[in-house]
């Protein structure tokens, strides 16, 4: 009892400083995404789809406002870390708030579309996105190996339940599980990695660590080691990078296409940006023990990921493997390892979040009910249906191609820069080339839509249809497609493979929403503006790599 | 008036200019006059410009006019800049001359043809770039007129285009002229690049800057590209089809002009030449060499055109030969006497054509003495001219050559006589096919298809021969007159005397022949007996029988087969060699392998995304695949790093 | 008596290779589920350890936020199972290869 | 350098891009269905007109760049909006100002002209800004820039395998791009270790010092990009099916403004950069070259259709090019660059007319069209001229180039100009061949009812037949601009290189040089207009 009495008597708790400012975007995001529930639970009789649009809208522009207040903040304040050094609160964290609240603006307002398209209405949609992305914005704000994990957790674990959120198709379940497995898998190799940092450096905090690796040299470093090789790949399965890629096509195709287009821009952001302040802020005193793992790792994804896109006819496991692609193009950046390696990175992201959720828009919008019309064949004639879409989606695929005068073309000239600096010829040299191969199933996505359906008439007018499989010289360009739908190589057999069927003809433009619209008219925007006045963008990746912690 | 020197070439191309605005609607005959009163106007200028360049005293009469820099390029500086002196003046004499006579023939004979004015047009403009071939300065000008020359004979020998023989033919003359004009090129080029100009005066002045060695490939290459232009051996097919052409075509180009240019040119060069012994002497055994061979294919042809088309070529390796020997005199003058003589003898054979409605085959006429009096007499003074039957200029021009020819090389002397046998032998025979015997045009209805132009009265093979009409007939009364008297021009000392004429040009490098008075008078009085032997043989055995098959060989009929020899060799083989690279190297090597990667690609992509194989376990070797590996490379950086 | 601590890391170490490996054999999805757990309590272990070694009480108090995580992960999987359970009445995971290539 | 007032050059960019964007915006219910095609003229002629300002603005007789612009654009990737015209890239730029209007006038879309017209106007924005950009990675905009419109043009209004062709083009093009940013950004990083300056600007970049390696390698880099575009023998297979399945107007666009693209970037950038690589390598380039020249007109011999055979045929002259490129001297560069303007009009006439027989007859098979002369005499004229200007008979352009560039080959690697010289003979051989075939004989009755020219293509071909002849007669005025870019350029090349150029051959840096070869007649003014090249020569010397 006095026992009881001499701890009750004992002074109070000291708890670590809060700077609210710092975590105030991920605080609306999550606190947004309960309150949502909560009032969607409690008030189920008033509350239709729409209104969760409305929320989700609202919350996330709140997000980027408050972002942008925390970026003056750390502007004139300079970087600093808060909670006991468990958040850090810099321009690369801030980047990564600004680029996760966008991503969810958009995603909310393509999502609004699908969802009544769907009938699979409902707010738990928006809620789980909001709780993926204050789990992203986690991530990007982490200095701590356990705050990434936590972020990581809770971005994934929504993430799982998003890509089965359309439940009346098979396919969106086998995804989910198939991710939730995998994922698991991955955060617990992810997790033993950390363990195995913190055994061997003593902290899970990304500052003490670099200190601690800058001060003394590990001997024995086996423990380290082995703790980057786990977190490496822990990474490598969130990025989906060669060979831990594996899950995101079927994951991609499987899930709605709005969450397809959120989960390659959000995922991909926090991860990424866990990725670059763990590497290159705590462990760039040993990188050459993980830069060759890097350096392969963006290899293989270069390759393989466009590689394999050339063989796609699906639009969506295709956008799977241009990304993996992509993510050989952002790990340049990381295996640089440098300032500009880092706000190469960031650029990317930043500006591939806006073409790849802008593609999967226009990819949910052509899929029609059910979300099921994404084969190339489907996308025959959209120009002559609708031109403006067609178009759109024509250079936000461009874009992604690295076509000039758009975003894409600044990102990929960053990272080859990056790498170029760090006397990489090597890697960027190849990674050019897979970006030509990319160039193919890029343009074979364009032709399909530009070419008329089928028709014939006089060449002068452009009509004339491709000449028949064997005709003469046209060689291995006739030869109709084999099973694995390997295609002929100018790829351009679909255009005369199976001539149109008839619900191609007969379905007519589909109906594009408002809203969504509205979102691929910014992802468009964006991407061109931006590409021919790319002052603004680029400076703000930089200056959030100058405020770099620490 | 000396400063109106491009007035010369400036008509003509004022008539082209005309004849190309406004030619359709001046149309048959007024375009015609149009053509020929530029060119006539031309000829008047040139006679101006000769009384003015006689003012000149002797040493330097020469005169430069520069029009503008035409090619300026840093050290490179080309001029559009004319040259007379006596040796362009006489060209620019009798080309307008002659020119200006065939203009008026041709009047009468196109007429009726459907594109009678265009046919000006390309006369004009052929008259205007000879004229700058050899006013022409500097070699590119000269080159310019070259070139232009071969055009405008492309344009005209396939002039009724819709005949495809005439249409290969004129192609073929192109071909065989560029081939010759590749080596023109490469000789301006070592040129330039020895001396860095084109001006002919600046390079003589520069001449020991060249070096010996060079001087030699220079005239070896300016001979690849006369033996085009001249049709000397072994580039000398083209000439005989090019008879598809107007026979007025073949009477201005491919006899009086046009075919002379090489021989000009050779004569513009004389200093180098001279300075290259070895070249001389090749000039000297191809001219001989190409005299023979065209004078035995000439004694089997049958239509009469290709006869005289032969006897040119034959001519002008006189002419090569005579440079050869460095008797430039002697070569223009047989070029000046050629000119008249042959150009006589086509006008002819052109009024016997249109006589007999576009009859050209020897063994189908005969007798026309009695039917085409006019064109008999002038066709005969011809004929003896080039049988150099004294005292006609043909035996002056030929005889000053042969001397040269004993003294320099006696054993192409030989061949000399032989061919100048020849000559007479195959004259003669031609005229006793065509003048004398029995007519045997008379039945003859499948001719070779009627020009064009004349198919107005295509029904007329039952009808009489009949005589041209006077503004045809004119021009051939002027030719004779020349054709006869030029020999005055051999008197040397006289006004006339071509020698002291051109002798400011050659000067120094003339050869000189110091032949004893009686050797001269021994090889005139053989060259008489030979002509005139063998113009009875030629006669004597033509004029009774049309049909000798022994003296027919077809060997000779068919020209040595040298066409099909090159066809064989060349021609084939190259055809042959195109088609493999269009068939199998381009599409199947070249394009095979970019197609080839890309079928790579596409291979590898599908190969891998066979292991794609949606079993949740794959996935998960795979992402243990990737584990090993990446621990194993850190066990490595444990133990080794 | 004292063990050293590399037994326990080797226990860790052990635990994490089974879990690896089940889930790589296993083709029930629950199984493969509580395969993950056990690698996640294996890394459980590893904290706990360095934490001794290290006299950190951090390492123990991160055990605490894995636990959590995992609770949720499992019920997260769980609702993911019985969804697919509910279309095909099986729990195994090869049945699942609708999408491929 | 001198700079004006007015930014002529950006101008010269934004006049097409703005047009391009109005025409794409005003909506086709709107207007009547002439509207967008009347526009995009005029846009083109206003381009037009600025180009004629430049031309006239532009000082002769200076070597360096003219009106140049030099904005900041990317300052975080170190990109410059850096404009600047010489002589180089002076006619090239008015070429295509030329060629645009007339082929929007001669090659029309049969239909959906508002996009055609847009892409058009682009593709010209794009090979302005490609012929004028000074920042390499601004001229790699443009430069990939040009694929986009084109590759819309040939797979929307192309013929039966334009799919095929255009993917084809795209994707072979775009690869050898690969290696040219990847070589830009290396040699920017090595100029920025040697000075701390991180710049793309040629001006600065062309005094970085590279090993034999780095530049050999480096090199090779950009000349993949350039060769493929060019195309240079052995990349040009896509070329011929583009070409011939391009619509008219992309085809024209395509060989006579876009493959000077290529030719330029090697004269701009590969000399400017690398003139030791330019030396060491050029044997290969000129054997290249040769090969191409002469294995397009053995190819070109054996074409059946009349769209492939001029694609080999410009294989040729594209050859001619880069071996007078190759040459490295004053004539032989100054031929290239003449070659480039020349051929464009040649090659531009030619398949405008093709085009136009396309449009009569339905095919361009050689075999089944027969006697064209007859019904179409003004069509055969043309077409003759430009086929005799194209084998390069004096008086008409093509002779001036290809005569510049085989003496200055000749001068400086005699047997390849002696190899080459023998490519024109075969010209003459396969286009007089298919000029016969076409245009000769005895026309069937349905070639028979082909009609002659109108007056309005009449119109159309007369500006490039005027010019052919002019550039053939007269090119003094063009040559006196171009000469003294390039003798700085061969300064430049020679003394990196320090080449001992042979005696005379050395831009003339004394003035009186000319009069002192030339002989009596030369009027010394000429003498004196080559001067101040000489003396811009020495000033690029100095620098």
């Amino acid at each position: 009892m006095t026992v009881l009495l001499a701890t009750s008597a004992a002074p109070t708790i000291h708890v670590p400083h809060v700077d609210y400012l710092s975590i105030l975007p991920m605080l609306i995001m999550l606190g947004g995404a309960l309150l949502l529930m909560l009032v969607s639970s409690l008030f189920k009789r008033i509350m239709d789809a729409r209104a969760g649009t409305i929320v989700a809208v609202v919350v996330s522009l709140a997000a980027l406002v408050a972002a942008l207040v925390q970026w003056d903040h750390v502007a004139t304040h300079g970087p600093s870390v808060t909670i006991a050094g468990a958040i850090a609160f810099d321009g690369f964290d801030v980047f990564v708030q600004i680029t996760v609240s966008i991503a969810m603006l958009l995603t909310a307002l393509v999502g609004d579309g699908y969802l009544r398209r769907e009938g699979i209405g409902g707010p738990e949609y928006y809620v789980l996105a909001m709780v993926s992305a204050s789990g992203a914005m986690m991530m990007g704000a982490a200095n701590d190996l356990i705050v990434v994990f936590l972020g990581l957790e809770i971005l994934s674990i929504a993430l799982y339940v998003l890509a089965a959120f359309n439940h009346k198709r098979a396919e969106s379940g086998e995804a989910a599980l198939k991710y939730f497995v995998l994922g698991g898998f991955s955060s617990a190799v992810f997790l033993y990695g950390i363990a195995l940092t913190y055994g061997a450096t003593g902290t899970t905090n990304l500052v003490q660590i670099a200190n601690y690796l800058s001060r003394n040299v590990i001997v024995h470093n086996g423990v380290l080691l082995g703790g980057l090789a786990l977190l490496l790949i822990g990474f490598g399965f969130k990025v989906a990078a060669v060979p831990f890629h594996m899950w995101s096509p079927d994951v991609y195709e499987g899930s709605p296409s709005p969450v397809a287009g959120f989960m390659a821009a959000v995922a991909k952001a926090g991860a990424f940006a866990a990725l670059l302040r763990i590497f290159v802020t705590s462990f760039p005193t040993v990188r050459a023990d993980w830069q060759p793992v890097v350096w392969i790792l963006a290899l293989l994804s270069l390759v393989l990921g466009a590689v394999v896109a050339l063989t796609q006819r699906d639009v969506k496991r295709m956008m799977a493997y241009s990304s993996i692609n992509h993510v050989g193009f952002i790990l340049l950046g990381v295996e640089a390892c440098t300032a500009r390696g880092v706000s190469a990175s960031l650029y990317y992201v930043f500006t591939y979040m806006f073409l790849v959720i802008g593609s999967f828009a226009v990819i949910s919008v052509v899929a029609g009910p059910g979300d099921t019309r994404s084969q190339l064949t489907d996308y025959r004639g959209l120009a002559k249906r609708q031109p403006l879409l067609a178009l759109a989606f024509a250079v936000l695929l461009l874009g992604q191609a690295g076509a000039p005068f758009t975003t894409g073309f600044l990102a990929k000239l960053g990272v080859i820069e990056a790498s170029v600096s760090v006397q990489g010829y090597g890697l960027a040299t190849v990674a050019m080339a897979s970006a030509a191969v990319a160039a193919f199933f890029y343009l074979r996505v364009a032709v399909t839509m530009f070419s008329p359906v089928g028709s014939v008439g006089d060449p002068l007018d452009g009509n004339l249809p491709e000449v028949a499989p064997g005709s003469a010289d046209l060689g291995t360009a006739a030869a109709p497609d084999r099973a694995d739908g390997t295609q002929a190589v100018a790829g351009i057999q679909v255009l005369t493979d199976a001539a149109p069927s008839a619900d191609v003809e007969a379905r007519g433009p589909v109906p594009v929403p408002l809203l969504t619209a509205l979102a691929i008219g910014t992802c468009v925007a964006f991407s061109v503006v931006f590409g021919i006045i790319p002052g603004p963008v680029l400076d703000f990746a930089h200056h959030a790599t100058l405020l770099l912690l620490p | 008036m000396l400063h109106l020197t491009y007035l010369i070439i400036l008509l003509p191309l004022v008539g082209f200019g005309i004849l190309l605005a406004a030619g359709r609607r001046l149309g048959d005959p007024a375009a015609g006059w149009v053509g020929t009163i530029a060119v006539v106007a031309s000829f008047a200028v040139s006679v101006g410009v000769y009384l003015s360049l006689l003012q000149v005293n002797a040493p330097v009469r020469s005169y430069g006019q520069d029009l503008w820099s035409w090619i300026p390029v840093d050290r490179l500086q080309v001029h559009a800049a004319l040259y007379v002196d006596p040796l362009s003046m006489t060209m620019v004499l009798f080309i307008t001359g002659i020119s200006s006579l065939i203009h008026l023939y041709s009047i009468g004979y196109m007429k009726g043809d459907r594109d009678f004015p265009k046919f000006f047009l390309y006369m004009n403009l052929f008259v205007a770039s000879m004229l700058i071939l050899v006013l022409g300065s500097n070699l590119l000008v000269t080159f310019v007129g070259w070139e232009g020359v071969g055009t405008c004979s492309y344009w005209l020998v396939s002039f009724w285009f819709t005949r495809d023989s005439a249409a290969s033919a004129g192609k073929k003359a192109f071909v065989y002229n560029r081939i010759g004009d590749v080596g023109f090129l490469l000789a301006i080029f070592l040129v330039w690049s020895k001396v860095h100009t084109f001006d002919y005066q600046v390079i003589f002045a520069n001449i020991d800057k060249i070096g010996s060695a060079n001087i030699t490939a220079i005239c070896l290459l300016l001979l690849v590209g006369v033996m085009g232009k001249s049709a000397q051996i072994p580039l000398f097919p083209w000439l005989a089809d090019a008879m598809e052409g107007p026979t007025p075509v073949s009477a201005l180009i491919h006899a009086a002009t046009m075919v002379t240019a090489g021989v000009y040119l050779l004569c513009r060069v004389s200093p180098l030449l001279h300075a290259s012994p070895s070249a001389e002497l090749t000039i000297a055994i191809v001219g001989a060499a190409t005299a023979f061979v065209a004078a035995t294919i000439a004694c089997a042809q049958q239509d009469i055109k290709k006869v005289l088309a032969y006897s040119t070529v034959s001519q002008l390796g006189y002419m090569f030969l005579a440079i050869g020997c460095g008797a430039y005199t002697a070569a223009i003058f047989l070029m000046v006497a050629h000119a008249f003589f042959k150009g006589l003898l086509f006008l002819g054979a052109g009024s016997v054509i249109h006589g007999l409605h576009d009859e050209q085959d020897l063994k189908r006429m005969g007798n026309l003495r009695a039917y085409l009096p006019i064109t008999f007499i002038t066709f005969a003074i011809g004929w003896l001219c080039i049988a150099a039957v004294p005292p006609l200029s043909g035996f002056w021009a030929k005889g000053d050559i042969l001397d040269n020819t004993w003294a320099a090389h006696p054993g192409l002397w030989v061949v000399g006589i032989v061919t100048a046998a020849l000559t007479a032998y195959y004259m003669s025979r031609l005229t006793g096919l065509a003048f004398f015997g029995r007519d045997r045009w008379a039945g003859a209805d499948d001719g070779p298809v009627p020009d064009a132009a004349h198919a107005h009265h295509a029904d007329g093979h039952s009808s009489e021969p009949h005589e041209s009409p006077w503004i045809m007939t004119v021009p051939l009364w002027i030719l004779s007159f020349f054709a006869a008297v030029a020999g005055v021009m051999a008197i040397s000392g006289s006004r006339f005397s071509l020698a002291n004429w051109v002798d400011p040009v050659f000067g120094s490098n003339l050869f000189h022949d110091n032949l004893s008075s009686s050797a001269e008078w021994t090889l005139a009085i053989i060259d008489a007996v030979v002509a005139i032997v063998f113009v009875l043989i030629g006669l004597r055995l033509w004029s009774t029988r049309s049909e000798r098959p022994a003296l027919e060989a077809s060997f000779l009929r068919g020209a040595w087969y040298i066409n099909e020899l090159y066809d064989t060799v060349f021609g084939r083989p190259s055809e042959r060699l195109a088609a493999f690279c269009a068939d199998v190297v381009d599409p199947k090597v070249i394009d095979g392998a970019v197609n080839g990667v890309a079928g790579a690609f596409r291979g590898s992509g599908s190969l891998l995304r066979r292991t794609q194989t949606g079993y949740v376990r794959n996935y998960l070797v795979g992402i243990m695949f990737g584990a090993v590996v990446i621990l194993g490379f850190m066990l490595t950086r444990m133990w080794w790093g | 008596m004292s063990i050293s601590p590399a037994w326990y890391l080797g226990l860790s170490t052990v635990l994490f290779a089974i879990g690896a490996v089940g889930v790589l054999v296993r083709r029930n999805v629950l199984i493969m589920f509580m395969c993950v757990e056990l690698m996640l309590n294996a890394s459980n272990l590893a904290f706990v350890t360095f934490a001794r070694t290290l006299h950190d009480i951090g390492g123990q108090v991160l055990v605490f936020f894995v636990l959590v995580v995992a609770a949720a992960e499992v019920v997260v999987g769980l609702g993911i199972v019985v969804a697919i359970f509910r279309r095909r009445a099986s729990a195994n995971a090869d049945d699942l290869h609708l999408m491929k290539g | 350098m001198t700079a004006v007032t007015f930014p002529y050059l950006t101008t010269l960019v934004l006049v097409p891009a703005v047009g391009a964007a109005l025409v794409a915006v005003v909506p086709k219910k709107a207007v009547a269905a002439w509207f967008h095609e009347a526009l995009g003229i005029v846009v083109t002629v206003v381009t037009l007109a600025v180009a004629a300002a430049v031309l006239f603005t532009f000082k002769s007789g200076v070597g360096s760049y003219q009106m140049v612009s030099d904005h900041t654009w990317a300052s975080g990737l170190g990109i410059h909006w850096s404009l600047g015209i010489d002589g180089i890239s002076l006619f090239l730029v008015v070429l295509t100002a030329v060629l645009f209007p007339l082929t929007m006038l001669g090659a029309r879309a049969r239909r959906d002209t508002r996009s055609f017209v847009a892409w058009v106007l682009l593709l010209e924005a794009a090979c302005m800004g490609s012929f004028v950009s000074l920042d390499l990675i601004l001229f790699f905009l443009f430069f990939e820039l040009t694929l986009v419109p084109s590759y819309f043009l040939i797979g929307g209004w192309g013929f039966a395998r334009r799919g095929y062709a255009a993917i084809k083009f795209f994707v072979y093009t775009f690869a050898g791009s690969a290696f040219l940013l990847v070589g830009i950004v290396s040699i920017a990083f090595i100029h920025q270790s040697q000075t701390g300056v991180l710049t793309f600007e040629l001006p600065a970049l062309m005094h970085t010092h590279l090993s034999g390696t780095e530049g050999v390698l480096l090199f090779c880099a950009f000349t993949a990009a350039f060769a493929v575009k060019a195309p240079i023998f052995p990349f040009h297979t896509w070329s011929p099916d583009a070409y011939s399945e391009a619509p008219t107007a992309g085809a024209i666009l395509l060989v006579a403004i876009m493959a000077k693209l290529g030719t330029y970037g090697i004269i701009r950038f590969d000399l400017n950069l690398f003139p030791q690589a330019s030396r060491t390598l050029a044997p290969v380039l000129l054997t290249l070259a040769t090969i191409g020249i002469l294995y397009g007109a053995l190819v070109a011999c054996a074409q059946r259709d009349l769209k492939r055979l001029l694609a080999y045929s410009s294989l040729a002259q594209i050859g001619f090019i880069a071996l007078g490129t190759f040459a490295l001297n004053s004539q032989g560069l100054s031929g290239g660059v003449l070659q480039m303007v020349n051929h464009g009009l040649v090659i531009a006439t030619l398949f405008i007319l093709v085009g136009w027989i396309y449009e009569r007859r339905r095919t361009w098979q050689i075999g089944s069209l027969k006697g064209l002369q007859s019904p179409a005499p003004v069509l055969a004229g043309v077409f003759t001229l430009a086929m005799l200007a194209s084998i390069g008979v004096p008086g008409l352009n093509g002779f001036v180039g290809e005569f510049l560039i085989l003496i200055g080959t000749f001068v400086a690697h005699r047997w390849w100009a002696v190899v080459a010289t023998a490519g024109v003979v075969i010209a003459a051989v396969y286009l007089l061949w298919g000029y016969q075939q076409v245009f000769h004989g005895e026309p069937t009755e349905e070639d028979a009812g082909t009609a002659d020219l109108t007056v309005n293509q009449r119109l159309i071909v007369a500006p490039l037949i005027i010019l052919i002849v002019l550039l053939g007669v007269f090119p003094k005025p063009v040559l006196d601009r171009i000469t003294p870019s390039v003798n700085r350029l061969v300064v430049h090349v020679d003394q990196v290189t320090d080449t001992p150029v042979p005696a005379g051959l050395r831009p003339a840096v004394a003035a009186k040089a000319p009069c002192a070869v030339n002989g009596v007649r030369v009027s010394c003014s000429v003498a004196a207009s080559a001067s101040p090249g000489a003396a811009t020569a020495a000033k690029g010397a100095s620098r």
